[in-house]
C-alpha cells in the first residue's frame, strides 16, 4: 500500500502543525498556489507504520550480508550516527561564524590530515559529495593545471574498459573525450595499447586500483611512466581504497590525484542511495586547484578557507559545506580505527576475499582470473552454467535473496561474461562467509538439477522477480489517483 | 581490531584454506618498491567511549545560538520521527537498491517522493535527488542545453545564489556553455523581464523566493522565455511551495523544469550538509534527466513492485553518453524528506510557509523601527528580506553573535552596491519573544555602534 | 538462531573494550571469578545484525494494529522518545544535588499537578514503577490509614469478580484477605452481594471503572455509599482511565485512591513488558501517606521530599525515583495533547469503540454486554461458534495474526467464556478499524467452512502455534552448549 | 487533535453506523451528576516544536557534571547501538509477548536475557525482570519466606544500601515478616559471620560489594546461613560479577538466590529510572519466583520458538495466590541490557569491572593523600570507597558541586557513626584526568575549609 492510500483529505498529524497564521494577504494572489499538493494527509501513527513497514522490506548491513563487489559493504558503527547527529552538530548553520563551529571544524582539520596520511598525499579537499563528484573535481583539476600551462592541447582521458561507468561520464562532464584501453587476460591493463594511446593528446588517465576486476595493477609503475611521459596526469579511482587501507599509499605509486569513498572506505552508511562523501587528494602540483571550502588551522582556530584564500581553486562545488555529517561519521570511524586498526583493515578484507574465493573454487565455481591474488574482491563468471543450464548470473543473484543473502555485484564489470563481483569486506565472519558458500553450492546443484526453479527466484522477497522491461516501457513514476 | 570479529584460530584456518602462509602474503602481488603503507599520521584508536566524550565535548563547543541567517539553508523544526525511522538499519544501511526485490522498502518510498515532488513544484516527474541544490540547478542547465540542442547560452538573474551561481559556474564550464548573468531591478530587488530581443539562449534560470527573499514575477519571466525559445527553469524553495504557486503552471504553460535544494524539508542544518538537491521536469524532458529515477511495474505473479528504471540515462550503462556522472546520490536524507512531508501534509506545510511568511513581516516591521535600519527593496518576500543598516554589516553581525544571535548573511562581498545589507531569514522556528529579542540586541547595536562611530 | 550460536571464543566487540586493567592483585583470590560467564563472544555488528532481525519478528504498535483489551496499545509519539532520551536528562544521576536537575524536577512537578487534574484527586506521587506497584501503594495507604486509627480489625478487601488479576495478588501483598464480589448479567457490580459482603471488616473496595468488562459502572455513586458506609476506602484501578480522560473525574466519584497506568493513557511504550509508571492520586485523607519521593515547589526551586518531610508515608518503593524516564515521555505526551486534547482521547476511544462493536454486531459476531454501551473497549464472545465449529477464541487470536492485526486479549476477564476483550484505542484511524472488521468476518466465514484451517493458525508467522504445555512441563529456560 | 486521525466526515459517517447523535450520546451512562470532568490545571497544548524547544532548555539546564557518585546507580559507557536498536518501533512499542506468535523478538530476547543472567549470577534461573535492585531485593525476600515455609525473619546486614532495606521494609512489612539487622565490623567495613547460635530464619542476605563498596567475606556467610537452615541471597552489582565470583558459587553449596539492579549493564543514570530489578535462583526454586519467565518450546512444525511459561505463578492466572502482584516489569531496559551484555561479552565486562577498580583504588591514593582525609574502611573494595573528611562532608559537597563536581555520597545520615563520610565511586568512565581534577578540587576544599573552620 502506498503512503497515498492511507491519506484522507482533511487527515491531519496535528502535533506537527504550526498553528494557522493570518492569510498571507500581502502577496500578490498570482503568485499564491491555488491546487494541493498531493502530499498524504496522514495521521502521524499512519506515517511512522507505514514506514516502519517499509523499511522491513530492506535488506541492509544491519540485517543482511551483503557482497555488493565494489560497494564495500561493511559494518556502518552505530556511535558514528549518534555522535554525529548531536545537537550541537546538527544545529549548526553552515554560514555561522567560525568560533561557533570549532568542534566541527577541528574534526574535519584533523579528518583532512587523515586522509593525507592515508593516501600519501599532500593536501586534501573534502569538498566533493560523492565518489562521482570527487572524480569531477579530480579531473577538472588536472584540466585546470593543463590550462593554467597553456597545454591546451590535451584534450584526451584514457580509461581501461573495465572502469567504473562514472569515470567515462566524468571525463565527458570536464569536457573531454574519452579513449578506452583494454585488458589483459590476468586482469592487468594492456601496456602495449596504453603505450600506443598516450600522446601530447593525452591529458590524463583515469585508473582503479585494485582494479574492478578485484585485481591489483601489479605494473602500476610502468603505467604511471607511459602516462607521466606523455606529459598527462595520473588520476587514482579510490573507491577501492579499502583494499589497500595501510598496505599501500596511491602517493607512493605516483599518482596525481585520488577520490576516496567514505560511504565505502570509511564506513560511512549507504542510505539505501547516499548521501556518500567523495575527498579528493592531490600531489603538490594540483593543490593550488583543490576545490573549496578547505580547513585551515592558524592562530589557535580552524577556519574555512575560500575563493579569496584559494583564486587558484577550481571552486565550489556545493553551495554549502560538501555532505559535513557523512564527513563527521568518517571521521569518527577513523579515530575508533586508529593507524593500527587501519592497517587491519585491507589485511582482512583482503583474506576475507581469498578465503571466499578458495572455498569457492573448491565448491566448483570458476573464477575469472583463476591465476591472481584476490585483492578485497573478485570475480566468480557463471558463463560455463548458464551454457549449461540457461541459468544466468542474474538468475542467481535472485535465487540467493531466497537464501538470506543480497547478491553481489552482477555483470559488472562488463567484461567478464555472467559475472558476480564479489567483496565480503573485513566486518564478516569466517561463519558467515562458510554459510554464504553453503548458499552458493546449493544453487549450483539447484541450477542443474532444477533450473526452472533458480530462474523463477526469487521466491520469499515482498515481490517475485520484476518486470524491468515493462517498467522502462510503460513508463510510472508518479502515482495518481485512481 | 575494531569492527574486525576474527580471531587467532580463524584466522589460521583461513590461511590454510587460502593456502598462505600468512596475511601479508595476500598481498604479495604489490610491487614491493611501493613502500610499505605505514600511516604516520593517524592517532591511536579511540575506544566508542572516549570518541563518545571526545565527540560530546566538540558538539558542545559548538553553540547553539538564536539563527536568523537563511541564505539557504533554513532552520525547521523536524518532528522526531523523520531520523528516528530514517536511521533505522533497513534504511541506513542498505546500499542503491540494485536488487529491486529485495529493497523494495527503498524503492517504493523514492516512488512516493517522485510523486510529492512532482506534485509540489507541479511537474510530471521527478528523479530520485542530486547532491544539493547548486549542483541539481548545474544538472537543469546541463539538461536544458541538451533538450535544447541548438543553444549554449543560460540566463542567470543575479537574484540566484551566488553560491548557486559559481557551483553552475564550475561545474558546467568546461562544457562551453555561457552564463549570461541578469542583473536586478535596484526598487524592487527582483528581475525585470529581460531586454534582449532575440536570442540563442537555452533556458532561463528563474528564482522563486530568490536569494533576497523576493518574490520575482514568474508568470512573465515564464511566458518571456517560451516567447524566446527557451527552457524556464524554476530555483524553488520547496518549503515556499506550501503557499506559493508552483513552477508547473507558471506562466501560460509553465516552466520546464524544477530545481532547488530540499533540505528545508527534513534535513537539519548540519553545518550545511547532507542535504540534497531536487529536479523535476515535464514529462517530455524525462529521458534527459540525470540521476536515477525508480518506476512501479509488475513482478511475475502480476503484483505491483518497484524498480530502477530509465538506467540507460545513466553513467554504469551509458558510460561517456550519460546524462550526467551521478551515481550515489543523496538517498537518506530524501528518505527523512519522504518522511517530513508525510507527517506535514499539504496543510501543514502551508502552515509552516505562513507562520515564516508572518514571522518575517512581523520582524521587518520591528527590524525597520530601528534608527539605521531600512529595507532594501520593496518587493513582496517569502521568510527572508535584505536590511541596509548605517554601520558596517560584518561589525553589527559580530556584536549580535556575541549577544548569542546569528543575524544575518552579510551580503557585501557579494552585492557590494547594496551597501551595509545583510539578508535576515525567521521561519516557523520563531517565536514573538525570539523576534522581540533580536530587534532589542540590534537596537542596541544601533545606538552603541552609531555612538562608537562618533 | 540465538545469539550463542554466532558466538566464537576470543570473539570480541573491540571498540567496547575498556583497556586491560592491571591485574586486580589486591583482591583476595577466593572472591574472584574463576569461570567465564555465558556472555556471547560476538563482533559488533554480530550484535547488532542478530537483535535487528529480531527485533523485527515482532508485532507492535508502530507496525501493526494492536487491539489488546485492557492494554490501550496507542500511538506513542517519536518525541517523547528523543526528548526524554536528551543527554541531560539521561546522564543525571538520581542523587546529584537538586540544582543540577531543576528541568527535570520541573517537569515532575507539573506532571503531579495534570495527573491531580486528570484524576480529580488532591495529591499524587509518581512513586510507583507500574500499575501493580500503584496498587501495592494506594492498599497500602488505606492500611495505613485503619492503622493509624488504630482500626485493625479490617482485615479483608472486597474485589468484583471481573477485576485484574493483580488487585487480589496486591491485596494480599498488604496482608489482607480478599472477598470476591460477582458481576450482574449487565456488567455492574451485583450491589446486593456488595450491601451482604461489607462490615467492620471492610478494609476498602478495589474498582476497575470502566470495568474490565468495558461497560461504565452505572451504580458508582450507590456503591461508594455503601463502602464508605462501612468505613472501607475505596480504591480505583485506573488502567482503563483512558475511557474517561477528561470526562469524569474519579476524585468526583468519591474515590479515595487511585493508581493511573501511564504506559496506557499516557502513552509510554510498552516496551514489551514494560517498564511502566502508576502513579497514585489520593483523596485528601490520604495525602500523609503518599509514597515518596515527591516533588515540591518552594522559594523558586523544586526538590524532592522525603521521609523527613513526610513522616507518614509509606515510604519509598523505589530506591531511587521511580521510572523517572517513563514519567519524563508521559508529561511530554500530556502537554503536546494540552486540555483540549485530553479531553477528545476519551471521546475518540470511546468512539472508536463503539464503532468497532456496531460493525462486529453487524458482521455477526456476539456482543457480550449487548445492551450496553461500550466504553473505550468491549467483549465479543465466541461461545456460540466455538460449540458450533470447535473454534475456540484462541484459535480466531491466532487466525488474526496471519491477517497481519494483533489479537485481541483472550480470556480475560475469565468470566466471558471465549471472549475477546477488544480496545481499538483513539489514535486507530476508521479505514483500519474496516480492515479489522473484514478481517474478523473472513475469518468467521473460514471458521464455519474450514474449523481446521483456523485451528491450525498461524501460518505467517516465524513459527507455527506454540506447544505452551510442553514449554510448562520440560522446562527449558536458559540456553546449554549442545 | 494531536494523535486522533479523525476527520469530520469520518466522525458523521462513524456515529451514524452506532446510531448515536454525537459523541456525548456514547457516554449517557455515566451518571451526570458525576460532573464534567473538566480539566481546570492541563496546560493548553504545545505542537511538537513547542515542547522539543522547551525539553531542550530543561535538559540543558540539568547540566552535565564530574560525577562521583555510585550508591547504587552507576555511570558506564553504554555503547550507541543499545539504545539505537532498544528503541526500534518493534521492540519499543510492543506488548507484553502474550501472542508468542508475533512476538518471538521479544521472546527470545528474554530467553537469551535469562541465559547470560542465570550465568552471570551463577545460578539455573532467571526471570524477565522485576522494577529495580530494591524491589528485586524484596521479591527474593518473600520467596525466601515462601520457600523455607517455617521461618518468616529475614537477616538483613547494615552493609546493605539502606535505601534497599527501605523499600524492602516498606514492601514486606504487612506480612509479617521481621527484617533483623546485622551490624557491620567498623575495621572492615564488612558484615561479620553472625553469633547468633540457631535461630528460624529463612534467609541472610548477602551484599556483594557491600554498600560501602567492600567486599564481603561471602563464602563464609552463605555457609553459614545454610548450617543454620536460612537461605542465603546473594545482592550483587552485575559488573563486579565479571571479576567477582557469582552468587551460585559462594560457600560449599552456593546462595540460593542472586538479585540485584541490572541498571549498570546500559541503562543511563536518567534521575534514577527506568532501571530494572534481576532475579535469578537454584532450578528448585523456580516455582516460587516472582515475575516473567520465558521458556523455550517447539511449534506444530517441531521448529523451536518461544513462550511466557509458568504462568500458574503469576497473578492473571493465580490472582489472590500469585507469587507476586507483578505484571507490567522492565522489559524495554532487560532488551537494552542483553544488548549490552551481548556488545561487551565476557571480556568486555571482566574488563570495565577491572578498570573501574583501578580506577578506585588510584583515586584512594590521590585522595588519601590529601590532609584531613582518611579511608574509612580496611577490606579490598570494588569501584566504591568510604572516605572520611575532617570537615562536615555535606559542606564539602556543596563546594565540589560549585565546581563541578559531585563527589559523592553523604553518609551522615545513614551512618552517623561514621562521622564525616562520604561514599565516592570511580567507574571506568573515569580517565586520569579526572580522577587528578577530583583530587585537586577536593584539596582546594580541604585547605580552604580548614582555613574557613578556624
Ligand atoms: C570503482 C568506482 N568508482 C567510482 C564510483 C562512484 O562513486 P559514487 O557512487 O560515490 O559517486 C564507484 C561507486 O559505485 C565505484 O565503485
Ligand atoms: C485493569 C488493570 N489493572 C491493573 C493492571 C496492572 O498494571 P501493570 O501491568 O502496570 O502492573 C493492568 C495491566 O495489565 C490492568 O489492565
Amino acid at each position: 500500500m502506498l503512503i497515498f492510500e492511507h491519506s484522507v483529505p482533511e487527515r491531519m498529524a496535528y502535533a506537527q502543525m504550526p498553528a494557522e497564521a493570518l492569510e498571507a494577504d500581502d502577496l500578490p494572489v498570482h503568485l499564491l498556489r491555488r491546487d494541493k499538493p498531493l502530499l498524504p494527509e496522514a495521521s502521524e501513527m499512519d506515517v511512522v507504520r507505514h514506514y516502519t513497514r517499509l523499511s522491513q522490506k530492506n535488506f541492509s548491513i544491519d540485517t543482511h550480508f551483503y557482497p555488493l563487489g565494489s560497494c564495500t559493504m561493511k559494518y556502518n558503527p552505530r556511535a558514528c550516527n549518534s555522535l554525529a547527529m548531536l545537537p550541537g552538530f546538527l544545529n549548526r548553520h553552515p554560514f555561522a561564524p567560525v568560533q561557533t563551529g570549532q568542534g566541527y571544524l577541528a574534526s574535519m582539520y584533523e579528518l583532512q590530515e587523515i586522509l593525507c596520511d592515508v593516501t600519501g598525499m599532500a593536501g586534501v579537499s573534502l569538498a566533493p559529495m560523492a565518489g562521482a563528484q570527487g572524480e569531477f573535481a579530480g579531473v577538472a583539476m588536472i584540466r585546470a593545471y593543463h590550462d593554467a600551462r597553456g597545454d591546451h592541447a590535451r584534450r584526451e582521458i584514457i580509461i581501461p574498459t573495465a572502469a567504473h561507468g562514472t569515470n567515462p561520464a566524468t571525463a565527458v562532464m570536464c569536457g573531454y573525450s574519452v579513449r578506452e584501453i583494454p585488458t589483459d587476460a590476468t586482469g592487468n591493463v594492456d601496456l602495449a595499447a596504453l603505450q600506443a594511446a598516450v600522446g601530447p593528446q593525452t591529458a590524463g588517465l583515469m585508473l582503479t586500483n585494485p582494479s574492478t576486476l578485484g585485481v591489483f595493477e601489479q605494473q602500476i609503475q610502468r603505467i604511471q611512466k607511459i602516462v607521466h611521459d606523455a606529459g598527462g596526469l595520473l588520476y587514482y579511482d579510490g573507491a577501492n581504497l579499502n583494499a589497500i587501507l595501510g598496505r599501500v599509499k596511491p602517493g607512493d605509486m605516483g599518482f596525481d590525484v585520488i577520490h576516496i569513498n567514505l560511504h565505502k572506505t570509511f564506513s560511512t552508511p549507504h542510505g539505501g542511495g547516499g548521501p556518500g562523501a567523495g575527498p579528493v587528494g592531490v600531489s603538490t602540483r594540483l593543490l593550488p586547484y583543490l576545490p573549496i571550502p578547505l580547513v585551515a588551522y592558524c592562530d589557535g582556530n580552524y577556519r574555512l578557507l575560500t575563493e579569496a584564500d584559494r583564486p587558484h581553486s577550481i571552486g565550489r562545488l556545493s553551495a554549502n559545506n560538501g555532505n559535513a555529517g557523512v564527513l563527521l561519521r568518517a571521521y569518527i570511524y577513523a579515530r575508533m580505527l586508529g593507524a593500527e586498526g587501519m592497517h587491519r583493515v585491507a589485511e582482512f578484507a583482503t583474506l576475507n576475499a581469498n578465503y571466499l574465493l578458495a572455498k569457492l573454487r573448491q565448491a566448483g565455481f570458476d573464477i575469472a582470473f583463476p591465476t591472481r591474488r584476490a585483492s578485497h574482491e573478485f570475480i566468480v563468471t557463471l558463463k560455463h552454467l548458464k551454457d549449461e543450464t540457461g541459468v544466468t548470473a542474474m538468475d542467481f543473484a535472485k535465487r540467493l535473496l531466497d537464501y538470506g543473502y543480497h547478491a553481489p555485484t552482477t555483470y559488472f564489470p562488463m567484461l567478464v561474461p555472467e559475472c558476480l563481483l564479489i567483496e565480503p569486506t573485513e566486518t564478516e565472519s569466517m561463519a558467515t562467509l562458510d554459510g554464504f558458500v553453503a548458499a552458493m553450492t546449493a544453487i549450483l546443484a539447484e541450477a542443474r538439477s532444477n533450473p526452472e526453479l533458480v530462474k523463477g527466484a526469487p521466491y520469499t522477497q515482498p515481490v517475485r522477480r520484476l518486470d524491468d522491461v515493462k517498467a522502462a516501457r510503460e513508463l510510472d513514476l508518479v502515482w495518481r489517483h485512481k | 581490531m575494531p569492527f574486525i570479529p576474527h580471531t587467532d584460530a580463524e584466522v589460521e584456518a583461513m590461511l590454510a584454506v587460502i593456502g598462505a602462509p600468512n596475511i601479508d602474503a595476500l598481498f604479495d602481488e604489490i610491487p614491493v618498491e611501493l613502500g610499505s603503507g605505514k600511516l604516520v599520521s593517524v592517532p591511536d584508536a579511540l575506544n566508542e567511549m572516549e570518541i563518545t566524550r571526545l565527540m560530546h565535548e566538540r558538539a558542545e563547543q559548538d553553540s547553539r545560538q538564536l539563527n536568523f541567517i537563511g541564505a539557504g539553508a533554513y532552520e525547521h523544526h523536524i518532528p522526531a520521527a523523520v531520523w528516528q525511522i530514517a536511521t533505522r538499519g533497513e534504511f541506513y544501511s542498505a546500499y542503491t537498491p540494485y536488487q529491486a526485490e529485495a529493497s523494495q522498502g527503498t524503492l517504493q518510498l523514492i516512488y512516493e517522493y517522485q510523486t510529492m515532488m512532482a506534485s509540489l513544484t507541479g511537474m510530471d516527474v521527478s528523479n530520485a535527488s542530486l547532491y544539493d541544490g547548486g549542483s541539481a540547478l548545474a544538472e537543469a542547465v546541463l539538461m536544458a542545453v541538451r533538450a535544447h540542442k541548438n543553444a549554449t547560452r543560460i540566463l542567470m538573474p543575479r537574484t540566484v545564489s551566488p553560491l548557486y551561481r559559481a557551483v553552475v559556474r564550475n561545474i558546467v564550464k568546461n562544457q562551453h556553455i555561457e552564463l549570461m548573468e541578469l542583473d536586478y531591478d535596484p526598487v524592487s530587488g527582483t528581475t525585470p523581464v529581460p531586454e534582449i530581443a532575440v536570442g540563442d539562449f537555452a533556458a532561463l534560470v528563474i528564482p522563486q523566493p530568490n536569494f533576497f527573499g523576493a518574490l520575482e514575477d514568474v508568470d512573465a519571466l515564464t511566458d518571456w522565455a517560451h516567447a524566446h525559445g527557451a527552457l524556464a527553469i524554476g530555483l524553488v524553495n520547496p518549503t515556499a511551495l506550501g503557499l506559493l504557486k508552483p513552477p508547473g503552471v507558471w506562466g501560460e504553460r509553465g516552466a520546464d523544469m524544477a530545481a532547488g535544494d530540499g533540505q528545508p524539508l527534513g534535513a537539519p542544518l548540519s553545518n550545511g550538509g547532507p542535504y540534497y538537491g531536487f529536479l523535476t521536469c515535464k514529462q517530455a524532458l524525462v529521458r534527459q534527466m540525470p540521476g536515477r529515477i525508480v518506476g512501479r511495474t509488475l513482478d511475475l505473479d502480476g503484483k505491483p513492485g518497484f524498480a530502477l528504471t530509465l538506467q540507460a540515462r545513466e553513467q554504469h550503462i551509458r558510460r561517456s553518453k550519460a546524462t550526467s556522472n551521478i551515481c550515489t546520490n543523496q538517498g537518506l536524507v530524501v528518505t527523512a524528506s519522504t518522511i517530513y512531508m508525510s507527517l506535514l501534509g499539504p496543510t501543514g506545510l502551508r502552515r509552516v510557509a505562513s507562520a515564516a511568511h508572518a514571522n518575517i513581516l512581523q520582524l521587518a516591521e520591528q527590524l525597520c523601527a530601528i534608527r539605521g535600519v531600512t529595507r532594501a527593496f520593496r518587493s513582496p518576500c517569502f521568510h527572508e528580506m535584505v536590511i541596509q543598516l548605517n554601520r558596517p554589516a560584518s561589525a553589527v553581525l559580530g556584536e549580535l553573535a556575541a549577544a548569542g544571535i546569528l543575524g544575518g548573511y552579510d551580503l557585501c562581498a557579494d552585492y557590494p552596491e547594496l551597501g551595509n545589507a545583510m539578508l535576515v531569514c525567521a521561519t516557523e522556528t520563531k517565536t514573538a519573544a525570539d523576534l522581540g529579542r533580536y530587534a532589542e540586541q540590534l537596537n542596541l547595536c544601533m545606538q552603541e555602534g552609531s555612538d562608537a562611530d562618533i
